[in-house]
């Protein structure tokens, strides 16, 4: 009964690093007024709740307690969760719902990941805890892209909000969500939450989260100024240096859904894609890459090299049958004589045949930003190899985009994140633009309106298949992504399936801060033993391995703990997949 | 007279900066938008063109140019510096939040790197040629040729991680609850310490340097010779004859960095992760965002400017000559 | 004290004969191709004397091809600063209505803020050496031409001036014969003032991440060592940091002593510091 | 009575082109109220022999002899003695009035501040006291002039200011450097005039290459020549009957007197002839002044010549 | 020979409310061949302004000038260059009339690589012949300026003035930075080239006692004005100008006479008082003066005098 007091005596607080220097700022954490890029989503996520969730296997409920969907995919009901509060403790129900879309579609574009207009036809409240939402067309991402990514605003307090982008009061972080907005400071880059004692799905294992700029992490992790710090790809190094020296910290190693590519122009025009637009010329530069050494020498290991289709080898997503270049510069060389270029200058560089649409040397820039400019130093010297020549030219972002939509250019080395979501490979906004395939298209459309889910894994390894085949764009590494952290603080760190939101592959899950129902012997961890001991408590079972597997994927997982939960609340789940 | 053609000069100055401020990030390859799908350690923003419409059009973007300039001058002129796309916040606060700590981490290294130079300057010139003068002088170059960074980082290894005296980064301990004000002071000034340390070393020379030159030319100067011929003593002549002469090109020359003085905090926020005006235009530059970068222009325009006009009448009082042509 | 000018400016003078030949004959001295990668993150040995860097190359060999990218740039700039801001200097003093156009530019020029500018453009533009050294040229001649001007407006007041103008020079003979040697002292002062300045802003903008990082100047090779996500927490900085900073730091002081030696005999206000009889 | 006796003074400054032999064996000694004029040519060492009486030259300089001043060696003394010794009992105006003043400070303040030095007078009692000094050295509205800067003075008023600042503790002996130097004929005559009423009450020594200075206002004249001193009387028997063959030159040299030059010019204070200084440019040159450096001579009562010949 | 008439000029400052100094205004007077013409004045008066206005060195606001019946203010570039060597001007201060890094033979070589009119093998002779034409020894050819005494370098000077075969020479106070010994050594040397060469001399002078040496008229400007012009016995015999008169008294060396002290001081050239510009330092000032402008009236042969009382 003193629980509070309790709480209030072992102050918990954990801290992380909010980024890099200079970079830990993102923004009011309001749904509106976050930078709109990962960290900005993750720290308004701990503040608002959506329909649906991730955990670190998959989809799970949170507002949405269940749901169902028609058999025409286009009519989702669900059935909303009895104790979700406002922070300021009004109740949460269907309305607000309905309001948050109605919101959203009249303030197209602003909440920037999310376009309401081309997907939501209705949405009606049949009672305070079901609410339908109707679609213009079937969308088999809706549950991760709409339902997964909204965040659902308090109807009394927004409904007089007419320009969301000012609007920044302290009513603006009013959500449902396991935390509690207390401060924050864009000059300072820092957060302070606090645990919302009251939420509906879980008890809180800390009372106090802070987000905070540090100059040098590893420095701030190991003097104990902050408990939790990432890093990506090249970083390795601290991570080793941690794994050597400081076994007192934990890793947990996670995907990053990310991926670096050479965007080749494909543009059938030869004026503009030539050579690039030669199927065999983008294979012979495939072949003259070697990936290994960009990935051991630029990334230090740190991460894989890609998948030549793009999805992540973690996503459930990837099509390991994709086809795969081996580095092999004599069958570059191969090919590429045999398209013609044959003639070298003194320097071994190619000349392009007579006749075509260019003359004289093979030589082409290779625009990329600053980052990755040792990548394209090392392309550079294997392409130099096969005698093309290639100009590094580094530069800032805004000018290759505007490269990319102008079609001006013949080869960019760009990444992105994303890869565990299929929506990413939209053409044109996927940066392979100048791509254009009616086959590929059709089959994305189609993957885009299929519900059943092995149907559409199967559409998506095509269009995998087809970017393999036809390398719009070159696939260079994954890299992956650590969590070093401070287990006596808190332990629960993990790295989401398919990344929070729409993808984002950051640590930051709002879970961490939960015990969730699930822990029932309070380990921090759901584990069998929850799962069995809940059980077999509630159902009063015998038999441990019955039940367990509630979902009956062979796993035990969250999801099992939820649908017994929702069993016990009298409501069956749909199934997920 | 002399004053009214020094403010059209001013005005004139200032107009022609706006103007750059205006043209120059819509000259620059990308838009204001490119950062949305800038492929950072995330997922981009997926942008079809009806989005990016929307987007521009919210912003006042798809205007032509001259009706962006219009609306940016008048904006101006009202005192609406317009409205910072990456930091969805008006240009001012987004400005004003960082300025505080700018102007404590400016402000305090400034008067320090200023009283110091002049008095080792002054030491220096009065001791010219001695042991005293050639130690100072050396060491002094010698701090002048590190790069702000590198002083920082070193000052930052020494003190931060080595001996771990001072915090490497921020402007305060966050959300720390203090239990007085005093306190509260303490920590700031606690974080302050290495950042500070590290301008006033790298600005000290510019000062120390033209002391000390100044100061050599006022030495020699017949007025000295004449304070001295009155039986002056010689404390009396540095203070009440030496130094004001000496000190009139120093305000010049305050004046003339004090935009250098704001930016070059840029390495220094870098190293200390310090909040201030050199880190926010990296990242508005760093995102495009036109609105807050022509606001950080037109902030630094106004304290160079402002700062110059300062000076001249500073000067003024200081030297009854300008008056008078 | 001319013993004191003297010892410094021969000590400025001999680093900067190292560091210049270090430059020339960077192929000669450095123990590897800069290129070569080798295992990441070695510590120094004998087949690395300073390790190797986060890819694997020698950083020694890269500081040693470092100094060649650095000089040039603080070369070229300066050179074609000191051409450039004389040239101005010159004309604005010598003609008055000219001048009184360069020197409103001038003015222009130097209160738009100098460093936001260049981080702006240098952002933007690909940011190649010679890139670069356009982007230092625009704001480099300013200085060396201002005080190139007021020195020429005094020396117009000379009577040799107007004495060649009775014997029938032209304006162009005037300055070229009578004007310019006798700023030539002050524009070699300028030089290196503005060396030393390109010199610290181009590792200032590659400690930022706007140099140009196909071409390793002592700047990018800090660049990258400050990017090294361990570089406070072990001692990497001291093989990886500590050189090309101090690489960067003795030039400086090269410079810096060579043009305090050169400003001291050429000075004459500074010569006696006791005169006011001597003038 | 003899205020100021100066004896073997010598002044050297070591530079890395040799020793300067400023000022070289100089016998001097200046009386109570007298008016005595140092005349010769630019480089001579007039003013340096000044500053050596004032103890101004800077620490290197190597100063030997005695000057005696009311009894007490000022060579020997205190710095601190010397300070109270300076502007109180000797002034010293100096050469160049536009750059003698401090151009940041009002001229009042200039005048005052030695006032409050050495009179103890509170800031007002100074400033009143300056106003009384520009009055009496004829500067109109002196009650508002005391608060102008010195640009706004005039090159004659500055050298009234000047004269003021001299008088102001009322001191026993003033050295002028030079004080007609630069001004336009007629302000010359007003500047000469108010020296003449100075010269009444004190005494003076007046460093000049005018010769019409020197004769109107000095009671006794010395003639210096590359830093030693060659001739030394009174005023009338300088003009009637002067000596020294440098002497004759320089008075031959005049343009009232017919323009006639010396030949040559004056040597190197570094590397000076042997035997008489003077002998490379003496058209009475023998081989005695060649090898031999002459004494002062004492050839009528108070009036010393050096030379051989004389 | 050059013959000035009404020659004015104003300088003009200030961008937005211009404001005239009038350095010159409607200055007249002739100069005969092989003659001397003596400016005196005081300082600021405009005397180095009429010099350089007659080379065309500054530009004239209004005027002319007659040189051998041409009138130099109507040439173009070409002609002007043609007709510059004939008239030459020599400077106040010889030390920066050569320049500092320019070794003594080169500046003299200047004017004959100049104007190419004697071939580059036969230069050699030709400046060894100048230089002993104005006593210099042939070593000082490899010397600096900064190495020669002013007295040097003012013959240096000459010397490449010679090397031009001027037919008229302005000399803007050649003497004035000089000592008395020295400067008669220079002004001895003018007077015998003037013999020698035929010359016609400017001579511009602050000292009444040099332009009674060097000149055949006198002419004595006051603030930017004529006062008197005249034969130079006349106007040391009879000045009829209160100026002049004031001048005359204060410069003569031997005291005798009472001195005539102005008060006050000169105007300035900006803020012109009405009426006779002396008239604010006049001892004999009269209503009129205050508001009438005298012009220059015959008094005697060639003697003309501004002035109301004449
Ligand atoms: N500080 C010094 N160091 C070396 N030499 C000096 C110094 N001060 C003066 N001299 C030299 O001493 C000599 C005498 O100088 P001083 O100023 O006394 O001459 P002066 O007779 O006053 O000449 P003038 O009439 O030009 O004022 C000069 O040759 C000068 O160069
Ligand atoms: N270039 C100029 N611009 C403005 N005013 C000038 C200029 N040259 C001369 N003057 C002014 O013209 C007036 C006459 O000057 P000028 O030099 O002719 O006098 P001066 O009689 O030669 O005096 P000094 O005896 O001092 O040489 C002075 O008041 C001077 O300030
Ligand atoms: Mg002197
Ligand atoms: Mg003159």
């Amino acid at each position: 009964e003193n629980d509070g007091v309790a709480a209030m005596d072992s102050d918990k607080t954990v801290k992380m690093a909010g980024g890099t220097p200079g970079g830990a700022d993102w923004g009011y954490p309001a749904p509106f007024t976050f930078y709109p890029r990962g960290p900005g989503y993750s720290r308004m996520s701990l503040l608002f709740d959506t329909l649906t969730w991730k955990d670190a296997d998959g989809v799970i409920p949170a507002l949405a307690d269940g749901w169902t969907v028609s058999d025409d995919g286009k009519t989702w009901t669900f059935y909303l969760d009895r104790n979700a509060r406002w922070h300021d403790n009004e109740l949460f129900t269907a309305d607000d719902v309905k309001f948050t879309i109605e919101y959203m579609q009249d303030h197209e574009g602003e909440f920037t990941w999310f376009e309401a207009i081309n997907y939501i036809n209705d949405v009606q409240v049949i009672d305070d805890y079901t609410v339908v939402i109707d679609l213009n067309a079937p969308m088999a991402s809706f549950l991760v892209d709409i339902a997964g990514n909204v965040p659902i605003l308090p109807e009394h307090i927004w409904c007089d909000v007419s320009d969301p982008r000012t609007f920044k009061d302290d009513d603006a972080v009013i959500g449902t969500g396991p935390l509690k907005l207390v401060d924050y400071d864009s000059a300072m880059s820092s957060y302070q939450y606090e645990a919302n004692y009251d939420y509906y799905d879980g008890k809180l294992l800390v009372d106090e989260f802070i987000s905070m700029e540090v100059g040098d992490a590893p420095a701030a992790l190991k003097t104990g100024d902050v408990d939790e710090v990432s890093f990506w790809g090249s970083e390795i190094i601290a991570v080793q240096d941690f794994k050597d020296n400081h076994p007192e910290f934990t890793i947990v190693t996670g995907p990053s859904f990310w991926v670096l590519q050479v965007i080749f122009n494909c543009d059938a025009d030869d004026t503009k894609g030539y050579p690039t637009n030669i199927l065999e010329f983008r294979q012979a530069i495939a072949h003259g890459i070697d990936r290994d050494e960009i990935v051991s020498q630029v990334l230090n290991d740190g991460g894989i090299p890609a998948n030549t289709g793009i999805m992540h080898p973690d996503s459930i997503w990837y099509n390991p049958d994709c086809a795969v270049y081996e580095y092999n510069p004599d069958t570059a060389n191969d090919i590429l004589d045999s398209l013609g270029f044959t003639e070298k200058n003194s320097e071994g560089i190619r000349q392009y045949p007579a006749g075509a649409e260019r003359s004289g040397n093979v030589e082409f820039y290779l625009y990329t930003t600053g980052k990755f400019s040792r990548e394209a130093g090392l392309i550079q010297t294997d392409l130099a190899a096969i005698g093309i020549g290639i100009y590094v030219s580094p530069s800032t972002w805004g000018p290759i985009d505007d490269r990319l939509k102008a079609g001006n250019f013949d080869m960019v080395i760009s990444g992105h994140g994303g890869i565990s979501n299929p929506q990413i490979m939209r053409i044109p906004s996927w940066p392979a633009s100048t791509y254009q395939n009616s086959e590929y298209d059709s089959i994305f459309t189609a993957q885009e309106v299929e519900m059943d889910l092995d149907t559409r894994k199967e559409l998506v390894d095509q269009l995998q298949e087809v970017v393999a085949d036809d390398l719009p764009v070159y696939t260079l590494y994954h890299p992956y992504m650590w969590c070093v952290y401070n287990p006596e603080v808190l332990d629960t760190w993990f790295y989401t399936r398919d990344g929070i939101g729409i993808g984002i592959p950051l640590e930051l899950n709002k879970l961490i801060f939960l015990a969730r129902y699930g822990d029932a012997n309070e380990n921090g961890e759901i584990s069998m033993q929850d799962v069995t001991k809940m059980e077999r408590m509630i159902l009063e079972l015998d038999d441990e391995s019955d039940m367990a597997d509630a979902n009956q994927d062979d796993e035990i997982n969250m999801q099992d703990v939820t649908h017994i939960e929702l069993i016990i609340l009298g409501r069956a789940p749909i199934r997920i997949g | 007279m002399h004053q009214i053609s020094k403010l059209a000069y001013y005005f004139v100055i200032v107009l022609i900066i706006l103007s750059i401020n205006f043209s120059l990030p819509r000259a620059m390859p990308g838009d204001a938008l490119s950062y949305l799908t800038d492929p950072g350690a995330d997922i981009p923003v997926r942008m079809t063109e009806e989005k990016r419409e929307i987007l521009l059009a919210y912003y006042g973007l798809d205007k032509p140019l001259s009706e962006q300039y219009i609306t940016y001058m008048v904006g101006i002129i009202r005192g609406d510096l317009g409205w910072s796309i990456y930091y969805s916040a008006p240009v001012l606060e987004v400005i004003l939040g960082r300025l505080k700590w700018t102007l404590i981490l400016v402000g305090t290294s400034t008067a320090i790197y200023i009283t110091l130079g002049i008095l080792l300057g002054a030491t220096s010139a009065w001791a010219r040629g001695r042991k005293r003068d050639m130690g100072l002088l050396i060491s002094i170059i010698s701090i002048s040729s590190f790069p702000s960074f590198f002083l920082g980082i070193l000052l930052a290894i020494i003190f931060g991680i080595k001996l771990d005296i001072f915090p490497i980064s921020g402007a305060q301990t966050a959300f720390a609850t203090y239990s007085s004000p005093l306190e509260e002071i303490f920590d700031i000034l606690h974080h302050l310490v290495l950042p500070a340390a590290t301008l006033v070393l790298s600005h000290i020379g510019g000062t120390y340097f033209l002391m000390r030159n100044s100061m050599l030319g006022v030495l020699g100067e017949d007025y000295i010779m004449t304070a001295r011929a009155k039986g002056l003593s010689e404390r009396y002549i540095l203070h009440k004859h030496a130094l004001t002469n000496a000190l009139l090109p120093i305000v010049t020359m305050t004046a003339m960095t004090v935009g250098f003085m704001i930016m070059g905090t840029i390495f220094v926020e870098t190293v200390f992760a310090y909040p201030g005006i050199g880190n926010l235009l990296y990242n508005a530059v760093s995102y495009n965002d036109y609105p807050l970068l022509q606001g950080i222009f037109l902030f630094l325009t106004i304290a160079i400017v402002g700062a110059n006009f300062i000076a001249d009448m500073i000067y003024i009082r200081l030297d009854p000559r300008v008056n008078h042509e | 004290m001319i013993e004191g000018r003297k010892i410094l400016g021969s000590i400025g003078l001999g680093i900067l004969t190292i560091f210049v030949i270090v430059a020339v004959f960077a192929p000669y001295i450095a123990p590897h191709d800069p290129h070569q990668m080798y295992r990441p993150m070695e510590h120094p040995s004998s087949s690395h004397l300073l390790g190797t860097n986060d890819i694997g190359n020698d950083i020694l060999s890269e500081i040693v091809y470092g100094t060649r990218v650095s000089l040039f740039i603080a070369f070229v700039v300066s050179v074609i600063s000191m051409l450039v801001g004389t040239s101005l200097g010159l004309v604005a003093g010598y003609f008055d209505k000219v001048g009184f156009l360069i020197m409103r530019v001038v003015d222009v020029v130097l209160t738009i803020p100098r460093l936001p500018l260049i981080i702006v453009i240098a952002s933007f533009i690909r940011p190649s050496i010679w890139n670069l050294i356009a982007l230092f040229l625009i704001f480099g001649w300013t200085m060396p031409a201002r005080i190139i001007r007021s020195e020429v407006l005094t020396l117009r007041r000379r009577y040799y001036i107007d004495a060649t103008k009775m014997i029938g020079g032209s304006d162009f003979y005037i300055l070229w014969r009578h004007i310019l040697p006798n700023v030539i002292p002050l524009v070699v002062v300028q030089f290196i003032m503005e060396a030393i300045h390109v010199i610290l802003a181009e590792s200032g903008l590659c400690f930022l991440g706007l140099g140009d990082p196909v071409a390793m100047s002592w700047g990018m090779v800090f660049h990258y060592a400050f990017e090294c996500p361990i570089i406070y927490v072990s001692d990497v900085w001291m093989w990886w940091m500590l050189p090309p900073g101090l690489c960067i730091v003795f030039t400086v002081l090269g410079l810096t002593f060579v043009g305090y030696a050169l400003e001291e005999t050429f000075n004459p206000k500074l010569k006696n510091p006791f005169g006011g009889m001597e003038r | 009575m003899t205020l100021l006796r100066i004896s073997d003074l010598k002044t050297q400054f070591p530079t890395p082109d040799g020793i300067v032999r400023a000022v070289d064996t100089i016998d001097l000694s200046i009386g109570e109220r007298e008016t005595l004029g140092l005349i010769g040519e630019t480089g001579c060492g007039k003013t340096v022999l000044g500053l050596t009486l004032m103890r101004l030259l800077q620490s290197s300089t190597k100063t030997e002899g005695t000057i005696i001043y009311k009894g007490t060696n000022l060579l020997k003394i205190s710095e601190a003695e010397m300070r109270r010794i300076r502007g109180e009992e000797i002034a010293m105006i100096l050469q160049n009035p536009t750059t003698s003043l401090n151009p940041v400070m009002r001229v009042g303040g200039q005048i005052a501040e030695a006032i409050r030095l050495h009179q103890g007078l509170s800031k007002r009692d100074a400033k009143e006291k300056a106003i009384e000094m520009l009055d009496a050295v004829r500067i109109p509205s002196p009650s508002i002039r005391v608060n102008e800067y010195p640009h706004e003075f005039s090159g004659g008023m500055k050298q009234r200011v000047m004269i003021a600042m001299g008088l102001a503790c009322n001191p026993s002996l003033i050295i002028a450097d030079e004080p007609t130097k630069g001004l336009d004929v007629t302000i010359k005559s007003q500047i000469m005039k108010l020296l003449k009423e100075v010269t009444e009450e004190r005494a003076m020594l007046i460093i000049t290459h005018d010769l019409g200075v020197a004769r109107e206002l000095c009671d006794r004249i010395a003639l210096m020549y590359a830093g030693e001193l060659v001739e030394y009387a009174t005023t009338g028997e300088i003009f009637e009957d002067p000596l020294h063959p440098y002497t004759r030159g320089f008075l031959g040299s005049l343009p009232s007197n017919g323009l006639v030059p010396i030949p040559g010019m004056s040597p190197s204070l570094i590397n000076l002839p042997d035997g008489c200084r003077f002998h490379p440019r003496c058209g009475h040159a023998t081989e005695l002044c060649r090898r031999k450096h002459p004494d002062m001579i004492e050839i009528e009562d108070g009036h010393f010549v050096r030379c051989f010949h004389a | 020979m050059l013959e000035v008439l009404g020659l004015t000029k104003y300088f003009s400052s200030g961008l937005i409310r211009k404001r005239y100094l009038r350095a010159v205004d409607d200055v007249s007077f002739k100069i005969e061949k092989g003659k001397t013409l003596g400016l005196v004045g005081e300082s600021g008066c405009g005397k180095t302004t009429i010099g350089r206005l007659i080379l065309r060195l500054t530009k004239p606001t209004g005027g002319k000038v007659l040189f051998d019946g041409i009138d130099l203010f109507a040439l173009n570039r070409r002609e002007l260059l043609a007709i510059r060597p004939r008239i030459q001007m020599i400077f106040q201060d010889p030390d920066s009339s050569l320049n500092p890094r320019m070794k003594i033979g080169t500046s003299i070589a200047e004017p004959l690589k100049l104007h190419g009119t004697i071939p580059k093998a036969k230069r050699g002779q030709r400046i060894r012949e100048l230089i002993e034409t104005v006593g210099l020894n042939p070593e000082h050819v490899n010397r600096y300026p900064y190495q020669l005494s002013g007295g040097q370098n003012q013959r240096v000077v000459l010397a490449r003035i010679l090397a031009m075969n001027p037919d008229l020479i302005i000399a803007d106070e050649p003497t004035s930075s000089l000592d008395v010994s020295v400067q008669a050594q220079i002004l001895n040397l003018m007077k015998d080239l003037q013999k020698k060469f035929d010359h016609t001399y400017l001579f511009v002078s602050h000292d009444l006692d040099v332009v009674r040496i060097m000149a055949d008229r006198i002419a004595v400007m006051y603030l930017g004005r004529l006062v008197e012009i005249g034969e130079t016995g006349d106007i040391y015999d009879c000045a009829k100008h209160p100026y002049t008169q004031a001048l005359l008294s204060a410069a003569t060396v031997d005291g005798g006479k009472e001195r005539i002290v102005l008060k006050g001081e000169t105007s300035s050239p900006i803020d012109m008082p009405a009426g006779c510009r002396f008239h604010t330092r006049c001892p004999r000032k009269r209503e009129r003066c205050t508001i009438e402008e005298p012009e220059l009236v015959e008094v005697g042969r060639d003697h003309y005098v501004a002035c109301h009382l004449v």
